[in-house]
């Protein structure tokens, strides 16, 4: 299943927090298929970027669009967003925080075994998230990706505490995902293993 | 509905898993009322006049106290931001919360109180009545208190400002929870106009709290 | 054997006495064949104590 | 048998399956004896028959205590001497002295319901033990608020040596308390003048009891043992990566 065409597009986006501005007259623009990767020294204002664009901080000028999507749904109901915490309960299982996102973000009941192969967990889905290390917790928030579809996937930091072998599925997802017309947002300091448009933030170098 | 029926599911599960805290609350309310006899001392006779006011303080704040980390522990695992995110609206997704909130805070402390009534020396209708203005109010206090869990997470800070906040908010329904408990038990008031209006702050809170939670949080995220 | 006016409380107390009791026993019982349970599962899945060195005895 | 061989839990386990089925024989043995005798038991002839809840209520007061004692011990043995099934022993008696207590209280009651008139009295003996109860359900809750039993232990061993000093001060506090409330009015029971017709039942019984505590503190011992053991192999199969 093929998205349509979309374009996700800010112009003068402008973020203030606690009082002090973190960017100003920050544009960009991604469509279907294409990854931007937005980096930029700490404090830079990447996960705040990420942050405005799912609707979890307050616009403080400028304007998010997302073209082509469904009307009457805001960004952040089509975005999927991965931050630095993984939204996992450690006295649930691995297949039980699963099944809750997929349940409570709306995706269908076969993805939940699919996302769990396809991000090598399946073999202790039974088990408590607690005894997850921090990167199985990471492959596991990763699969709330895949049981619910997004198109449009905004990721801060998605590679951190990732082995070779995790960061390398983990580029398989994406392009998949690209090649189905989905774009991504990704707030980065190592290289993802796609094609990226770069967006740098903070001071030129 | 799959989703609301999620969220429940998932919230009193993780209540009643080891490290969720559901039962705490009924055991601070067991250990509330135990206490105040050391305060006023054994006198029967007045223990079954103070009891209905004893039961009620204590499921104040044992509702109270066990509401600290309604959205806490998802804002601190960063589930909040994908609730908030989701197609949801923020405002059944509070409601729902504050539902399996009070079915496995609220609802234990209804249960427990025949045995606290019968520690209070309180008679078999007495406690019935305290039963059923607690099983009537606590909603309210789940509701309100839920309000003031949400403003703990814009200002990170739980516990006793929480208390503070929402304290004043539990006046009414305190003083009609203890006068429809107190006119079920002497006789010389009616029962019923109490009750009906604690009936009314339940309701009533049912549709403020939400959508004042639902707002802090979309506002108090950062 | 006559139990006086009294008779419901002191069979009451016998009663309760033996639902608790019988109670733990059913409790430890259930526990038991859960754990074991598991372990049989664990050992299907090819995860034994003896093929890592980490897992002591204990804990 | 030495301290030192129990402390291998793998020992433990296949000497404990050999105790256990006799252990449980004799404590049933003991408990049919001790119910006969209490059946037979006269009447008192102040209490009339309700003297038979004492065969009872005593024994699973004096267990209510007598657990709190083991746990202290088992504290020690977590905290002092590092022994490795020390706190399995901890927590495995903690919800069986809560259910003692518990029986306690409901026989205390019940048994004070026709001399008082009410099934509640701030009986200083009572309510001492209601405290205890509640520490028991502290402790309990304590163990479950930590995932790791290891580190649960720790804390568990410090609140119950801590509660181990503090019953005696919260017993005698409620004495005191109480006596300046009511002069002792309510039910003294027989204590050293207690007739050999009812002390020789409640001693069978208290015998009973005990067996009861150490067949089912062992055989929860034991669950605890495999408890722990299915949590290591499942952390060692969550550290292994996929098999597919």
């Amino acid at each position: 299943m093929k998205n349509p065409a979309m374009r996700l597009s800010g112009r003068d986006v402008r973020c203030v927090r606690g009082g002090r501005e973190i960017f100003t007259d920050l544009s960009f623009s991604v469509q279907s298929g294409e990854a931007l990767a937005v980096t930029g020294p700490n404090g830079a204002g990447k996960t705040s970027l990420l942050r405005v664009i799912a609707g979890l901080l307050a616009l403080a000028g400028g304007t998010i669009d997302l073209e082509g999507g469904t009307g009457e749904l805001t960004t952040a109901e089509q975005a999927h967003y991965l931050g630095h915490r993984d939204a996992l309960k450690p006295a649930l299982s691995v297949g039980e925080n699963l099944a809750f996102w997929r349940d409570f973000l709306g995706g269908a009941p076969d993805h939940k075994q699919n996302a769990l192969t396809a991000v090598g967990l399946d073999h202790i889905a039974h088990l408590p998230a607690a005894f997850l290390s921090a990167g199985q917790r990471r492959r596991l928030s990763m699969a709330r990706l895949l049981a619910v579809r997004r198109p449009v996937w905004l990721l801060d930091e998605p590679t951190s505490a990732l082995d070779a072998a995790g960061q390398s599925v983990f580029a398989r997802l994406m392009q998949d995902h690209l090649e189905n017309g989905g774009l991504i947002v990704a707030a980065t300091h190592a290289p993802l293993g796609i094609t990226t448009h770069d967006l740098w933030m903070g001071a030129q170098p | 509905m799959t989703a609301l029926a999620a969220l429940i599911r998932r919230d009193i599960r993780v209540a009643l898993r080891i490290g969720g805290g559901a039962l705490i609350g009924v055991l601070f309310f067991l250990t509330v009322v135990v206490l105040m006899p050391f305060a006023v001392g054994p006198d029967l006779a007045l223990l079954k006049r103070l009891g209905p006011a004893i039961l009620w303080l204590g499921a104040l704040l044992a509702s109270l106290l066990t509401l600290d980390r309604l959205f806490m522990a998802d804002h601190d695992d960063g589930s909040l931001d994908l609730l908030v995110m989701s197609r949801t609206p923020l405002e059944l997704a509070c409601a729902t919360k504050a539902l399996a909130h009070w079915l496995v805070a609220g609802l234990p402390l209804i249960v427990a109180t025949p045995v606290l009534g019968l520690l209070l020396n309180l008679d078999g209708s007495a406690t019935l009545a305290v039963a059923l203005t607690l099983l009537a109010g606590t909603p309210a206090l789940t509701l309100t208190g839920m309000i003031g869990a949400a403003l703990a997470v814009t200002l990170h800070r739980g516990g006793l400002l929480l208390a503070v906040l929402v304290l004043p908010l539990s006046i009414p329904v305190l003083i009609f929870g203890v006068a429809a408990s107190n006119a079920a038990t002497s006789g010389d008031t009616p029962f019923g106009t109490p009750f009906t209006i604690l009936c009314a702050l339940s309701l009533a809170s049912l549709v403020i709290g939400p959508f004042a939670a639902a707002a802090s949080l979309r506002h108090g995220l950062d | 054997m006559t139990l006086g006016p009294y008779e419901s409380f002191i069979v009451t107390s016998y009663v309760l006495v033996a639902a608790v009791v019988a109670l733990l026993i059913v409790w430890i019982t259930v526990d038991y064949r859960r754990q074991k349970a598991r372990l049989r599962d664990l050992e299907a899945r090819g995860v034994t104590r003896r093929s890592g060195r980490s897992a002591s005895d204990m804990s | 048998m030495t301290l030192l061989d129990l402390a291998n839990p793998t020992r433990f386990l296949s000497l404990t399956a050999k105790i256990l089925p006799w252990l449980a024989g004799a404590t049933a043995v003991l408990l049919v004896i001790g119910l006969y005798q209490s059946a037979m038991a006269p009447d008192d002839y102040q209490q009339g028959a309700t003297v038979k809840i004492m065969f009872i209520h005593v024994p699973n007061a004096w267990l209510a205590m007598f657990v709190w004692g083991v746990m202290s011990i088992a504290a020690l043995g977590t905290l002092v001497w590092r022994h490795p099934l020390a706190d399995v022993a901890a927590k495995a008696a903690a919800p069986i002295g809560a259910a003692f207590t518990f029986l306690a209280l409901v026989t205390g009651s019940l048994w004070g319901r026709p001399m008082w008139g009410t099934y509640w009295e701030w009986d200083a003996r009572l309510t001492s033990v209601l405290i205890l109860f509640l520490m028991y359900l502290g402790l309990m809750a304590l163990w479950r608020a930590v995932e790791d039993p290891s580190r649960a232990a720790r804390a568990a061993a410090i609140l119950t040596l801590v509660g181990a000093i503090n019953l005696p001060i919260i017993k005698f506090s409620v004495d005191w308390w109480n006596t300046l409330h009511q002069p002792a009015s309510v039910m003294r029971m027989g204590g050293s003048t207690l007739d050999k017709a009812f002390l020789i039942p409640l001693l069978v019984m208290a015998v009973a009891f005990s067996f009861l505590f150490v067949t089912l503190h062992i055989a929860a011992m034991r669950n605890e043992i495999l408890r722990r053991r299915v949590r290591s192999l499942q952390m060692m199969q969550a550290g292994k990566p996929s098999a597919s």
